[in-house]
This record gives C-alpha cells, sequence and structure tokens, in this order.
C-alpha cells in the first residue's frame, strides 16, 4: 500500500519554540487517520507544512510520490490536498450558499464573466454537501452572523466541495455541540468512505478519534510520540498522561 | 437692434486656489469698475452686470459654467482666463459658441500664434514682450554678467518663460552660462535646498519668473540667507508682491509687472484716473493695485471702446454682436498705462515697464525706480510669426535697436 | 567643493525631513493608530500655521517680544487640534466608526473641502506672513554657507523630541496601551473595560493637534496661503505608507529620506524633486511591502 | 446575585433571544448549554453590554442596563469570548495584565490575581513572553480564559473556555475552577459548554437554551450529592 | 432591482432629455463619462481595495485619444476611443502585475505614486505634452463625419451614455459571476481564496485591468468632448474624487457610480453657480449631510427603502476590516 502524503524529519521552530522536529508521517489511500495531542504540540504547524504555508527548515513531504516542498498552498490544493482549519476561514461578507459555489467554481475551473454565481451547475452539489454538514437552514445568511459551530461545520463544507483527494481537518467538531457532532460526523466520514476521500483530522475529543480513526498519531511538543490504531495508542500509559489524563 | 437692460459680463477668475492671490484683486477691480460704469451711466447709458466662475473649481466645472452663462444666462460678453491652461482650454469653445471672448490676464504667447480666431481677443501684453522687457533692461543696466541660474514653478508658465529668456538669452549675449536650472513643484513651501545651491555656485544673476506664494516664500527664504547680497535677481512677476514683501524684499531689484501698469506710472502718476483708481481700490482693499486688477480695467476700456465704436460704425444703432467683434479688429483704447492697439491677430500690443527695488520714505515696501518703458511693439514677432522662430533670428545689436524711455522714482 | 555640497545636501534633507516629520508625524497616529484616511489632516496643518501667523502678528502688533512666539504655537497647535479636531471627532467621525471604513475617507474629504473653504473666508486669499522666530534664532554659518537656525537646529530638535516623546507615550504608558488595544479589536477592548469612544477622541485629538503644530512651526519658514494644505496630505500619506502602520519610528526614516532624497535631487538631478517621495515610496516598498517597519500580521491559521 | 429578566436581543431586526430571564445564586456555577446558534454566545454578550438588549440585568439587585459597556468588567465581571480575541500587539502576559492596567489595579492586587490565574493556568507562565498573535489556538484560549480570571472576582462569563483543548488540559481546568469557586464562595460563574462531562458535580444547574429561549433549567447539585 | 427597474427609466429619461430640453447635455455629457472611472473604482473596493490613482489611466486614455486624433487627419473618434482604450488596457496591465501584490494603504499609496509620476512627467515632456496648459484636441470626425460643435456635442452624448450603460451593465454582471464574487472574497478572506486553489492577486490583477480599462474611457471621453487633455487628469485630486464619488453613490451596486458622478457633479455646478465664494463649503457640506444621513451610499438609500418596506432583510452594513469577523463584532460591539 502506498502513501499518499509523506512526510519525512520534518522540522521548524519559531523563535526557539520547536513546533516540528524529526516529524515522520505516512498518511496512506482510506486512512482516516487522528492526530492528537497536547495544544501547543505542533498538530496544525503540521497541516500547515504539508498544505505549503509554512516551509520546514529541513525534511520534505511528498504528495503521491511527488515532492511538495515549497509549493504554494494554491497548487497543492489543486493537487487534491483540501483543508479546514482550527479557526474557520470563511468569506464572512457573503452567504454561506455564496461561499460554497465560489469554492465549486473554483474546483470546476468555471470562470466565464458572464454566467451567473448562482447559475453555476455545480449549485445542486454544493446544497447536497450543506446538508451533509447540517448546514442547509442557514444558506443564505452571511457568514460573519454564523454561530462558531456553524462556522466550523461551513469550513469543512467548502473543503469538500473542492472535491479532495484527501482532507484534512483541524478540530473538525470542536465548538459543534455534542448533541450533533456525532450524527454530523457520522455522515461526512460515511461520505467520505463512499467518495474515498482520505481525511487527516486533528482532535481533542478521544470520543471522536476512537469512533471514526482507524489510526492515531500522537504529537507532543514538535514530535510525534507515537502512532498506531487508535485502541492500542489510547490505552498507552504515556499518551493518557500528557494527553488524555484521567 | 435697440438697446438691452443690461450689458451682462461672465467673468472668469481664481477665488480659490493659490492663484486666487491674482483672481481675487481681479474679481474686486471688475466690481469697483462695474459700479463706477453704472454710477456713470454704464456704457452708452447702459448699465453692466457681472457672473463670476471660479477658475478653481477645475477645468470640466468652468467649461459646464462658462456654457451655462453663454447659453442660458445668455451673457453679452465673457472675460476668460487667468490660467493660460483655462485660456487654451476656453478660446475654441467661445469660437464654436460665437461668443465674444477677452483673454483678460492669461500669458502664454502660444494662442494666438498657433491658431486663428475671430471672437477671441487679449487685451493685455503676452509672454514673449513681458520676458525680452525684462532682459534687455538686464543688458542694458548690468550687461556684464557670466553666469545666471534660474528658480520657476513646476507648471507650463514657468518652463514657457524660462524658455523664451533663455532663447532671447543665448541670442543677445551668447557667452552667458546657465550654472542652475531649478524647477521645484508648483505650491513649494520650501526652497532651502535650492539656496544652499545658489549660495555655493554664485551666480551672477538670478531669474524667477515665479509668483504668488511661491515667489513671497523663494525671496523671504532667500533675503533670510543673504543671498540676493551675490546675485543680481530679475523677478518679472514680483510687482504683484511688493506690498506684501515689504523690507523683505531689499533694493535694486529687477521688477517686471507684465505690462506699463503701475500704481506710481511715471506717465500718469499726476493724472487723475489713475489716481481714482488707485485711492478708490486702496479705499475697498486697502492695498494697492496690481497688475491683475490693471489687466481687468484694460478689459473694460476695450470692452467700452467697442461698444463706443461699433455704435458709431452702426451710426448710433445698437450693435449686435458680429458688429461688436468686427469693432474689436484693430481696437485703440487705454486702460490705466499707455495706450493699447489690437493688432491684426486679436493681440494687444502693450508696452512694458521694467524697473528697481527701491525703499523709500512714505512706503513700507519697496517701489519701482530706474524706470525703462519698452513700445510693445519692439519686443513682439510680426503677427502670425513663432515668438521662439522670431527671437532666433535675433543678434545682440537688438539690445541697442531697441530703445525706452527712462524715468527716476520722484515724490 | 563636493565635500561642501555633500553637507549641505546632508543639511537640507535633514530640515526639511524634520519639517516633512513634523507633519505626517500626526497623520501617521491617526491612519496607522485608527485606521482613519485623515484627508482633513491638511487643513489642521494649514489651520495651526494661519492661527499661528495671526497670533504671531497680534505679538508683534503689540511689540510684545517674538520670543512669545515659540509657546504661543504650541497654544495655537492645541487650539486648534483640541477645538477643531475635537468636534470633528465627536460629532462626525464618531458616527461612523463601525461603518465601511472609506466612509471615513467620504467624511473627512467633505471635511477638507469645508475647512479649506472657512480658511479663505476667514483669512482672505492673500499670503501671511511670520518670520520673526525665524530671523529671532538668527544665521549659522556651515561650510561657509549661512543657514536659518531656526532650520538646520531648532526644527530638527523639535522634530526628535516628538519622535521619542511619542514612542515612549505609544510603549510605555498606559494610554498608548489602550490605543494600540482599541485599535486592534474595539469590542475585546470594551469587555475588558477599555472606554473605545474616549480612546478613539484623544488619539484623533493628538493627531490633530500634531498637524497643526507641524503648521504652526512651519509658518515662519514659509507663506501661509489658501491651498498649503492639499499639498502636505499625499506628502503625509506617502510617509504614512513608507513608515508602515502607525510606526512613529519609521515616519521618521521616511522623512528623512525624503528630505535627503529632495535635496539630493535639487543638487544632483533637479527634474526629479518633484517625484522624489513617490520614488522613496515605491522603493521602500517594492523591498518591504508593509512599510520600512510594518509588521507582518499576526498568523491567522 | 445576577438576575436577567425577559432579556430580548434581536440583530439587524431578527431576533436572537426571546424572553430570557434566569438569575445565578452567589457562588453557584451555571452550565450553560444548547444546539449551536441557540443563543449562548449572544445571551453572555447581552451581559456583558456588547449587544443591544431589551428586559434588564441586574446585578446584586441593581439594574446595569445603563451601565455603559467598558464600565461594567469594574463591577468585578470577568468574561472569556468564545473566539479568544487576543491584542496580538502585545504578550501573552501584557493580555493578561492589561484588564488589570486598564482598572488600575495596585501593583500588589495585580500581582496576587496574576499568581492566581498562573496557578489555574500554569501553561501560561512558559509563554508569558511571547507575541499572543502567535500562540496555537488551544493555547489562545487559555490565555483569553487567563484574561477573564484578572477581573472575574464576582462574576465569570466563560464562552466555551475548554473547546479546542487537550482532555487532560481541558479536566485539569475544570478542576482548578470548581477549586477557585469552592475557596472564593462570593464567585458565580456561568460556563457555555458543549461537552456537559466536564461540568459534572462542577455546575450546580444546567440552564438550556433553544432557539433564542430558555428551554430547560436542572437542578444538578443534588444529583452529584 | 435597481438594474432592471431604476437604470432602464433613468436610461430612457437620458435619452429623451436632450430632445426635450437644452443646457443640460454638457453636464451630462460629463457625467456620462466621469461615471465610467468611478465604476472602476467601485470595481476594486468590491476587493477591499482603494485606488489614490486612478487618474493616471484617465489621462492616459485623454492624452492617447489626444495624440491619436491630432496624429490622423480629421481625426477619427472611433479610433481614438479604441486607442485610448488600448493604451489604459496595457497600462493597467503594467502597473497592476505591480500594485496587486499590495493592500490597504500600500496598494491605495502604490497607485498614487506611479500616478503622480505620471503626472509629473505629463508636465515635464512640455513639448510632447504640451505642458501643464495641457494637449489641446481639435474636434474628431466621427465615423468619418466632420461636425460643427452641436451635432458634434449631441451625437458625443448619446455616445457616452451607450458606453456607460453598457460598461454598467457588463460589470454588473461580471460582478455576479463566480470571478465576481471571488473578487468580493478577497476582501474577508485571501487565506481561505489560496486553499481553494485560486490566486487573489490574479484575480484582483483582472478586475484591475477592467477599471483601468474604464478609467482609460472616461479619460478618453472628457478629452475628446473638453477638446483637451492637460496634467491635471492625471493629479491626486482627481483620483480622490473617484474615490469620493464612488464612495458617495454607494459602493455595492454599479449603479452607485452613475447616481454618485450625477450628484457630485451636480452639487458641485449648482453650488459654483449659486454661492459662488463658498461652493467648496456648500459641497462640503451638503455631501457631509448625505454622507451621515445615507451612510451606504445614494443606492444604499434605495436599498434601505425597500428594507423598511419589508422587502427582504436589510443585509447589515457592510465591513472593510482586516479580520473579518473583527469587524463585524466591532458592529455588533457598537450596538450598545
Ligand atoms: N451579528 C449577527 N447578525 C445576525 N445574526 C447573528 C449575529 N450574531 C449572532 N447571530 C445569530 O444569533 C444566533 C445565536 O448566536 P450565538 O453565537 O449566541 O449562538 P451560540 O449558542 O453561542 O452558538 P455556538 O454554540 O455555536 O457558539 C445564531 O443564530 C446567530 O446566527
Ligand atoms: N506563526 C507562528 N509564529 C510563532 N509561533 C508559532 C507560529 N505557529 C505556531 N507557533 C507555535 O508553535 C507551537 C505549535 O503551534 P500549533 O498551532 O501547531 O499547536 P497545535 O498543536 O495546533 O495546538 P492546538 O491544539 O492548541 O491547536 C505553538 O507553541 C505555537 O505558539
Ligand atoms: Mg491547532
Ligand atoms: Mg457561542
Amino acid at each position: 500500500m502506498t502513501a499518499l502524503i509523506s512526510a519525512k524529519d520534518l522540522a521548524i521552530s519559531f523563535g526557539g519554540v520547536i513546533a516540528a522536529e524529526g516529524v515522520s508521517l505516512d498518511v496512506f489511500e482510506d486512512d482516516h487517520l487522528a492526530i492528537i495531542g497536547p495544544n501547543g504540540a505542533g498538530k496544525t504547524t503540521f497541516l500547515n507544512i504539508c498544505t505549503g504555508y509554512l516551509k520546514p527548515s529541513a525534511g520534505s513531504v511528498t504528495f503521491q510520490g511527488r515532492s511538495i516542498l515549497g509549493s504554494s498552498p494554491r497548487a497543492i490544493t489543486r493537487m487534491g490536498i483540501a483543508r479546514a482549519f482550527q479557526i474557520p476561514q470563511l468569506f464572512t461578507e457573503q452567504t454561506v450558499l455564496e461561499n460554497m459555489l465560489i469554492a465549486a467554481a473554483s474546483q470546476a475551473r468555471r470562470f466565464a464573466p458572464f454566467t451567473p454565481l448562482m447559475q453555476i451547475p455545480e449549485r445542486k452539489e454544493a446544497e447536497h454537501i450543506l446538508e451533509l454538514v447540517g448546514c442547509d437552514d442557514v444558506s443564505d445568511r452571511p457568514a460573519s452572523e454564523l454561530p462558531e459551530g456553524k462556522r466550523k461545520l461551513v469550513d469543512i463544507a467548502l473543503a469538500l466541495a473542492l472535491k479532495p483527494k484527501v482532507l484534512l481537518m483541524d478540530e473538525p467538531t470542536s465548538g459543534v455541540a455534542s448533541s450533533e457532532k456525532f450524527d454530523i460526523m457520522d455522515t461526512l466520514i460515511g461520505a467520505l468512505r463512499e467518495q474515498q476521500v482520505t481525511s487527516v483530522f486533528v482532535e481533542h475529543d478521544m470520543e471522536m478519534v476512537s469512533r471514526y480513526a482507524n489510526r492515531v498519531a500522537v504529537w507532543n511538543a514538535g514530535h510525534i510520540q507515537s502512532q498506531g490504531t487508535p485502541e492500542d495508542v489510547l490505552q498507552d500509559p504515556e499518551v493518557v498522561r500528557t494527553v488524555i489524563g484521567v | 437692434q435697440d438697446k438691452p437692460e443690461e450689458i451682462n459680463i461672465g467673468i472668469t477668475t481664481f477665488t480659490s486656489g493659490p492663484a486666487s492671490v491674482f483672481g481675487v484683486p481681479g474679481q474686486e477691480a471688475a466690481r469697483m469698475l462695474a459700479e463706477n460704469l453704472n454710477e456713470a451711466g454704464g456704457i452708452q447709458g447702459v448699465p453692466v452686470s457681472l457672473s463670476f466662475i471660479d477658475e478653481g473649481a477645475g477645468a470640466e466645472t468652468l467649461t459646464t459654467e462658462y456654457r451655462r452663462l453663454v447659453q442660458d444666462e445668455n451673457v453679452d460678453v465673457m472675460f476668460a482666463s487667468i490660467s493660460s491652461g483655462n485660456c487654451i482650454n476656453i478660446a475654441p469653445l467661445a469660437e464654436d459658441l460665437e461668443m465674444l471672448n477677452i483673454l483678460w490676464d492669461c500669458g502664454t504667447q502660444r494662442i494666438f500664434e498657433e491658431a486663428d480666431y475671430r471672437y477671441n481677443f487679449r487685451t493685455q501684453a503676452n509672454a514673449t514682450p513681458e520676458m525680452l522687457a525684462p532682459l534687455l533692461y538686464l543688458l542694458k543696466n548690468n550687461p556684464d554678467f557670466e553666469t545666471i541660474a534660474v528658480v520657476n514653478q513646476d507648471y507650463a508658465w514657468g518652463r514657457d518663460s524660462w524658455e523664451l529668456f533663455s532663447t532671447a538669452l543665448k541670442q543677445l549675449k551668447p557667452d552667458v552660462e546657465v550654472v542652475g536650472e531649478f524647477f521645484p513643484s508648483f505650491g513649494a513651501s520650501d526652497y532651502s535646498a535650492e539656496i544652499s545651491r545658489l549660495l555655493a555656485t554664485q551666480p551672477d544673476v538670478i531669474l524667477s519668473t515665479s509668483w504668488g506664494g511661491d515667489l513671497d516664500t523663494f525671496v523671504r527664504q532667500a533675503n533670510q540667507r543673504g543671498l540676493f547680497s551675490n546675485s543680481q535677481f530679475v523677478l518679472p512677476l514680483v510687482e504683484s508682491s511688493l506690498e506684501r514683501l515689504g523690507s523683505d524684499l531689499p533694493d535694486g531689484v529687477i521688477v517686471g509687472g507684465r505690462g506699463d501698469h503701475y500704481f506710481l506710472h511715471p506717465e500718469y502718476k499726476d493724472g487723475e484716473e489713475l489716481q481714482d483708481f488707485v485711492a478708490q481700490y486702496r479705499e475697498r482693499t486697502g492695498d494697492y493695485p496690481i497688475y491683475p486688477a490693471f489687466h481687468m480695467a484694460q478689459a473694460f476700456a476695450a470692452l467700452e471702446a467697442a461698444y463706443d465704436k461699433a455704435i458709431e460704425a452702426n451710426d448710433g444703432g445698437w450693435p449686435d454682436r458680429e458688429q461688436l467683434v468686427d469693432a474689436m479688429a484693430g481696437l485703440e483704447y487705454r486702460g490705466h498705462g499707455r495706450p493699447l492697439t489690437i493688432r491684426e491677430d486679436n493681440q494687444a500690443i502693450e508696452a512694458q515697464l521694467i524697473g528697481t527695488t527701491k525703499h523709500v520714505e512714505g512706503y513700507d515696501f519697496p517701489i519701482i525706480d530706474n524706470m525703462m518703458i519698452f513700445d510693445g511693439a519692439d519686443l513682439m514677432p510680426p503677427a502670425g510669426e513663432n515668438s521662439i522662430e522670431w527671437i532666433e533670428t535675433l543678434d545682440e545689436s537688438f539690445v541697442e535697436e531697441v530703445s525706452a524711455d527712462e524715468y527716476q522714482h520722484e515724490e | 567643493m563636493s565635500l561642501q555640497i555633500l553637507v549641505l545636501t546632508v543639511l537640507d534633507g535633514i530640515a526639511y525631513g524634520s519639517l516633512v516629520f513634523l507633519v505626517a508625524v500626526g497623520l501617521t497616529l491617526v491612519f496607522g493608530v485608527m485606521r482613519i484616511l485623515n484627508v482633513a489632516h491638511g487643513s489642521f496643518y494649514a489651520l495651526g500655521a494661519y492661527a499661528a501667523a495671526s497670533l504671531g502678528l497680534v505679538l508683534s502688533a503689540y511689540g510684545i517680544s517674538a520670543w512669545f512666539a515659540y509657546p504661543l504655537f504650541i497654544v495655537a497647535a492645541v487650539a486648534v487640534g483640541v477645538s477643531v479636531g475635537g468636534l470633528m471627532e465627536r460629532f462626525i467621525l464618531r458616527r461612523i466608526y463601525v461603518r465601511e471604513e472609506y466612509l471615513q475617507l467620504l467624511v473627512t474629504f467633505a471635511i477638507f473641502m469645508i475647512l479649506d473653504n472657512v480658511q479663505r473666508l476667514v483669512w482672505g486669499v492673500q499670503p501671511y506672513f511670520y518670520t520673526e522666530p525665524l530671523s529671532l534664532m538668527g544665521n549659522v554659518t556651515i561650510v561657509g554657507i549661512p543657514y536659518t537656525a531656526y532650520q538646520v537646529i531648532f526644527l530638527p530638535l523639535v522634530a526628535l523630541f516628538i519622535l521619542f516623546g511619542l514612542r515612549w507615550f505609544l510603549r510605555k504608558t498606559l494610554a498608548g496601551s489602550l490605543i494600540v488595544a482599541v485599535t486592534e479589536d474595539r469590542e475585546a477592548a470594551t469587555a475588558i473595560g477599555i472606554n473605545a469612544r474616549k480612546v478613539f477622541f484623544l488619539t484623533f485629538i493628538i493627531g490633530t493637534t500634531l498637524a497643526s503644530l507641524g503648521g504652526a512651526l512651519a509658518s515662519p519658514t514659509t507663506s501661509v496661503l489658501p491651498g498649503m494644505g492639499a499639498e502636505m496630505i499625499v506628502l503625509s500619506f506617502a510617509v504614512a505608507a513608507t513608515a508602515g502602520l502607525g510606526q512613529i519610528g519609521g515616519a521618521a526614516i521616511a522623512a528623512l529620506l525624503i528630505g535627503l532624497g529632495r535635496s539630493s535631487a535639487v543638487f544632483f538631478m533637479p527634474e526629479l524633486e518633484v517625484v522624489v517621495p513617490y520614488l522613496i515610496m515605491v522603493i521602500v516598498l517594492l523591498f518591504r511591502p508593509e512599510g520600512l517597519f510594518g509588521k507582518t500580521t499576526a498568523r491567522k491559521i | 446575585m445576577l438576575e436577567l429578566k425577559d432579556l430580548s436581543v434581536s440583530i439587524a431586526r431578527i431576533p436572537i433571544l426571546r424572553n430570557v430571564s434566569f438569575e445565578v445564586q452567589e457562588g453557584e456555577t451555571i452550565a450553560f448549554v444548547g444546539r449551536n446558534g441557540a443563543g449562548k454566545t449572544t445571551t453572555l454578550r447581552a451581559i456583558m453590554g456588547l449587544v443591544t438588549a431589551q428586559g434588564s440585568i441586574l446585578l446584586n439587585g441593581q439594574a446595569v442596563d445603563h451601565v455603559q459597556a467598558h464600565e461594567r468588567p469594574a463591577l468585578g465581571i470577568g468574561y472569556a469570548p468564545e473566539d479568544r480575541r487576543l491584542f496580538s500587539a502585545f504578550t501573552v502576559e501584557e493580555n493578561i495584565l492589561l484588564p488589570a492596567r486598564v482598572a488600575q489595579l495596585t501593583q500588589d492586587e495585580t500581582n496576587r490575581r496574576l499568581e492566581r490565574v498562573y496557578g489555574i493556568l500554569p501553561e501560561l507562565k512558559e509563554m508569558a513572553k511571547r507575541p499572543a498573535g502567535s500562540v496555537s489556538g488551544g493555547q489562545g484560549k487559555m490565555v483569553a480564559l487567563g484574561r477573564g480570571l484578572m477581573l472575574g472576582t464576582h462574576l465569570l462569563l466563560l464562552d466555551e473556555p475548554f473547546q479546542g483543548l487537550a482532555p487532560v488540559l481541558a479536566n485539569r481546568y475544570a478542576e482548578a475552577l470548581r477549586a477557585l469557586r469552592d475557596t472564593d464562595r462570593s464567585l458565580s460563574v456561568i460556563i457555555t459548554e458543549s461537552n456537559p462531562g466536564l461540568l459534572k458535580n462542577f455546575a450546580s444547574r444546567v440552564i438550556t437554551i433553544e432557539r433564542g429561549e430558555i428551554e430547560s433549567v436542572e437542578d444538578v447539585s443534588k444529583v452529584e450529592a | 432591482m435597481l438594474m432592471r427597474i431604476v437604470l432602464p427609466v433613468v436610461v430612457l429619461v437620458a435619452i429623451v432629455l436632450p430632445l426635450a430640453t437644452s443646457g443640460w447635455d454638457a453636464f451630462l455629457t460629463l457625467v456620462w463619462a466621469k461615471a465610467l472611472p468611478v465604476l472602476g473604482i467601485i470595481l476594486l473596493l468590491q476587493a477591499g481595495q482603494v485606488s489614490f490613482g486612478h487618474a493616471m489611466f484617465f489621462a492616459t486614455g485623454a492624452y492617447t485619444a489626444g495624440f491619436v486624433i491630432r496624429a490622423i487627419p480629421g481625426g477619427e473618434i472611433v479610433i481614438a476611443l479604441a486607442a485610448a482604450i488600448g493604451a489604459s488596457v496595457v497600462a493597467g496591465l503594467l502597473v497592476g502585475v505591480f500594485v496587486v501584490r499590495y493592500r490597504y494603504i500600500f496598494f491605495a499609496m502604490f497607485n498614487l505614486a506611479f500616478s503622480m509620476v505620471f503626472y509629473s512627467l505629463l508636465e515635464k515632456f512640455i513639448h510632447i505634452t504640451g505642458g501643464s496648459d495641457g494637449l489641446s484636441i481639435p474636434r474628431p470626425e466621427i465615423l468619418g463625419q466632420a461636425m460643427e460643435r452641436s451635432e458634434y456635442e449631441f451625437v458625443l452624448y448619446y455616445l457616452a451614455l451607450a458606453l456607460l450603460v453598457i460598461c454598467l451593465y457588463g460589470v454588473h454582471r461580471f460582478l455576479d459571476s463566480p470571478l465576481g464574487h471571488t473578487l468580493k472574497a478577497i476582501k474577508t478572506n485571501e487565506t481561505r481564496i489560496e486553499y481553494l486553489g485560486l490566486s487573489p492577486r490574479r484575480v484582483l490583477l483582472i478586475a484591475y485591468i477592467i477599471s483601468a480599462f474604464l478609467a482609460g474611457l472616461g479619460g478618453a471621453l472628457v478629452a475628446v468632448f473638453q477638446g483637451i487633455a492637460t496634467p491635471e487628469y492625471a493629479y491626486w485630486v482627481r483620483s480622490g474624487e473617484f474615490v469620493f464619488v464612488a464612495i458617495l453613490g454607494g459602493t455595492g451596486n454599479v449603479f452607485g457610480a452613475l447616481a454618485g458622478s450625477f450628484v457630485y457633479e451636480y452639487i458641485r455646478v449648482t453650488a459654483t453657480a449659486y454661492v459662488g465664494d463658498t461652493w467648496q463649503l456648500t459641497l462640503g457640506l451638503v455631501l457631509l449631510v448625505i454622507i451621515l444621513f445615507a451612510p451606504s451610499g445614494l443606492v444604499g438609500v434605495l436599498n434601505d427603502i425597500r428594507g423598511y418596506l419589508g422587502k427582504g432583510r436589510r443585509e447589515p452594513t457592510p465591513s472593510g476590516g482586516k479580520q473579518p469577523s473583527g469587524k463585524t463584532e466591532k458592529q455588533r460591539g457598537e450596538e450598545q
């Protein structure tokens, strides 16, 4: 089985703060890899490196065997790595649907100067994705007005609209009310499975991890402390001490 | 055609922006002249009324307003304008609108050299004589200088006037070296660097055709740092700043005022007309009249003369516009200087008065001494010829050929 | 000779630069900190100059020693900055802080027109002068060239004083921190007990006062006349941008660069003089897109 | 000590809160739960005076409706916003200290409170000198919480304080807060939280809000006992 | 609503006006022409960027038209306009590749810098450009027809009107397209645009070139109407005026360009005509009032009315903030 994304010996630090050091990780086809770890361990930084937002001081990242080191987030996104953010990145002055359609148009490379955005053929799909993450009810609200939880979900929907091969999610459901998040994740991961989208998600909720991840990587102070199947990793006393607690 | 209710004069002038140092005096003079005229029963018994347009409001507003006055307010004559740019802009418009347009203050010699107009007339001199006169004065009075530097505003007037002056200088005194050409931006507030440079190079002559606040600032900063003691200054427009500059303008500076008008004009200062004009104007504004005021007076004089002439030609009948325009051609009239004539290219021939500053009893600002009055005709190319080309045909002998009447300041 | 020229270039550069800094620093503060494109800044410069000149002329009218002019300048500046600036903030700007930022541009532009006109109505169109403070300090001769002490010594000193004063104020004082906080996030600031309105009010007044102080200090060196404000607007914006948002130190360096650039242009390439500020801005921004001392904004993701 | 009476909020003419009424006893901790968009944050913002609200808010019996937003923190209310809202121009510690400086607390009072904050959130100490703009999402939440704690002497409004924190930390902080409340009996706390587990044997009452209306108020203190 | 009802009505009025009354057409021709650069500014404002230098394209168009007309005997207006458009598009591209790297004040000032350099070039090369007196432009032929001023202006009126309407509609459609919406998105979140696989700079560049084209066309029209092009066309005050008028009209809708341009010019001309010395004062005051009582611009007023009539919920006032949420929070914060 070939590694889809493969990071080798990544290192980066910010004025003394080590955010990554000797980080090596492979993400395989159809993986649903969970990344856990204490705050400030370097999880988001890892995603930033994989998407070309940060350039590591050492190490390499390949996607489908091609090095993506030094490629721009734009280029990497086009290759098929989509990302949802820890702090939602939305077009706040536009409605949720407009947000989605911009993503869809970009994905389908639709830039005919005079066809209205609202009439692009991808609209159906976009609306479907909004349903998937349970945001169809706010589709005509300006993103700035959304409650935190919805923002997170719309952010994921935007990434999905790009029909990625790999979907990176940074704490997808933090801030999503616990009453809903499992239903949403069920449908979401379900959809990913059937569309064979590989996913990597940073998570602090261990229940989420054990439910949806087939592999777990544990970050700590810029290192990968351990990785493996949820069952093993979540039992690991070391992990319990540094991440989960009692 | 029978007499109208009134003669409606539209005047474009600067009431905002830096050039309002000319515009407002011009406006005041216009109001004053109109009042006098109407007290005296108006032009041929018809009172005049004025409407003004602010040139400071920008070119488009100017033309829109100009049209409005002509087409909707149907004024009988327009006086436009102070800015040469605006004159160039308005002249063709006036021509098409068949509106009698008097270029009452703008200086560029190009207008009548580059196009023929029927409806446009200039009732005062233009840049060519206004630059040749100070040069001739310089050459006649202090002929032995070797170096010259110029500090002019960075816009058309500053550049054109220098082109005229320097071209002529090359012809009339080829051996002179130009050691500095500075064109600080229009409205510049600081000339320290230029002044340092001039102090370092010490040119024999320093020319500046700047005006208004720019000129005042330059003179003050120069005087403050003793630049006047090293170099002979030639300031062809400084007549309009004399009163403001007061003691900051030392003696011995060569002064011009774009024509032969001056509140102490040696030939007319004892005459009642000039005295009344000056007295009235001072009463009204608190200042001595400066050249825009005189230019306005010339425009009015020309208009009056034109009506008289036209009515006479029309044996007593009130002239229509065409007749009035016909009358303008070859018109002879007089403001508060020597008599003027409009020549065939619609450009007036006006004498030029140049002198040297001197501080005297009774004035807390320098007056003009060692005056020379040049006959305008000598300093202009024949009608239709291009000034620069004509100047290039001149040579040293020109300095002697052109004669001037000399006067001293006397109480 | 060439050495002399060099010295002169530097001196003139410093003299002019100081003046530019004094005018631009207020804008750098108001724009950089409050993000208000205050086009009316130029008017405050002009008003300050007019006020100073008028007061000065009153002095000389009553034959009072021109030494009093220097404190009077400050009085004039504060009077203008606080009264006009205060009214402007309180009754107009305050109503639009929360609106589309560019509305502020519109408002200040309108106010600029109004003030410009008011100046003409109050002071007429003839240039004003009040040069005593300049003559009073006399000249100093450097490498054989006379300079006015006012321009080559006094103004640079004042500029330095303002520079370090402001930096200290913004960095070390509570008020400074408040300003910075309110600018970054008005609501969060309110939520920790900061009176955002008051802070904006004070900041704006400081800015306008500095502008009119610039005008007051400039008045002895130049003609005070209609339209003098307009020139300064662009120059100030150029400085503010070159400096980097709200960078007082940057403003000082930018102003100095502009001063030196201008004087060297006059000495070596007069034709360039007019465009110097823009060239400098372009060059700086080409290499430092956020301005000389501009900070790259906080991480977003 | 805090009482909301028929609090209603609408923004751009959409009703967001409808007659929300409840009170919080001195020393009590309320878990304020509800689905996304229910109105939790808006309620807290209303208490802080950050949104215009109809109805009235009483603090210790005093109506604070007319107390300006920026004067409310001085009443001893500390607010940790959901979306952090740090001042990136300052360091982490400056962020935490700013409220104290604004309130012009005495030096040792400030130090006392700072110690309290570091006591509860020791992780902040290591980051103290770092630019607040550079910290990670979760670290940001900690700073926000710490900043809230500086002023919250009577009332703490914590909007999803543990969101995005590693469980080990979340649990520890929850513990620390509880301890704090137990030592300082006059301190009341409102926590919006979507993860009830953390609030077990901490909150005395759980108030559920739905579509801007109070749905249920259940007393859990008994359950715990 | 604006596009479907108001604009057609306005156009209709505009078409019959010169036939019905006189004295308006000269004024209106300038309004049409000057609405074009304003439209360009509005386009850029969608991305939250203000240009203080678009007068440079205005002048580029004007001078190009001028040179062409002077160069070819008779001077064909169609060729002149075409050339002007070509020139300003090229200029837009050249300047654009630089400025789209910058944002906010840096974007604004970079534009300003370019335009001021251009301005002084126009002033300095006096023998080519006529310096500050300007380049006078003889009246061109229209489709080979030499014309009297009156009929020439009559035709020019409709030409300008037609071009304006086309541009208004075109830009309106563009803004509604995916690209247009991406442009708006630049204002709030460029990171996300990058992460959608798009280049904010490229999108902005496209908009920039269009806006340069609009400014150039407007400049050319003003120039051929005025019969002169002066460096003042490139001066920062004019750039400022474009921005000013754009905001006055309302940046939310292309229609704002027309509304703003008309109202501004109208107040200005009437003020100059009737209050003389205090026209600036009057203009300033009137504008202040408009701003304070119609903060979202003249077009905003229409929308508000619509809002209050209950037709659809009024959008919360758009924010121009750096941190998108930050700014809306600011708004919320202010609602105390
Ligand atoms: N500025 C605004 N304009 C319009 N509607 C708004 C605005 N702010 C919030 N809302 C609406 O008010 C409702 C309540 O929002 P609020 O943030 O209080 O929910 P919440 O309970 O905090 O949700 P979450 O748990 O996701 O934070 C939501 O429907 C939201 O869309
Ligand atoms: N742009 C940056 N500048 C300075 N420091 C940074 C930057 N990005 C990350 N860091 C530091 O690197 C460390 C790792 O940050 P990162 O965001 O990856 O943590 P994380 O694992 O995502 O934490 P969390 O779970 O809270 O999101 C943190 O200490 C953070 O302060
Ligand atoms: Mg993270
Ligand atoms: Mg919330």
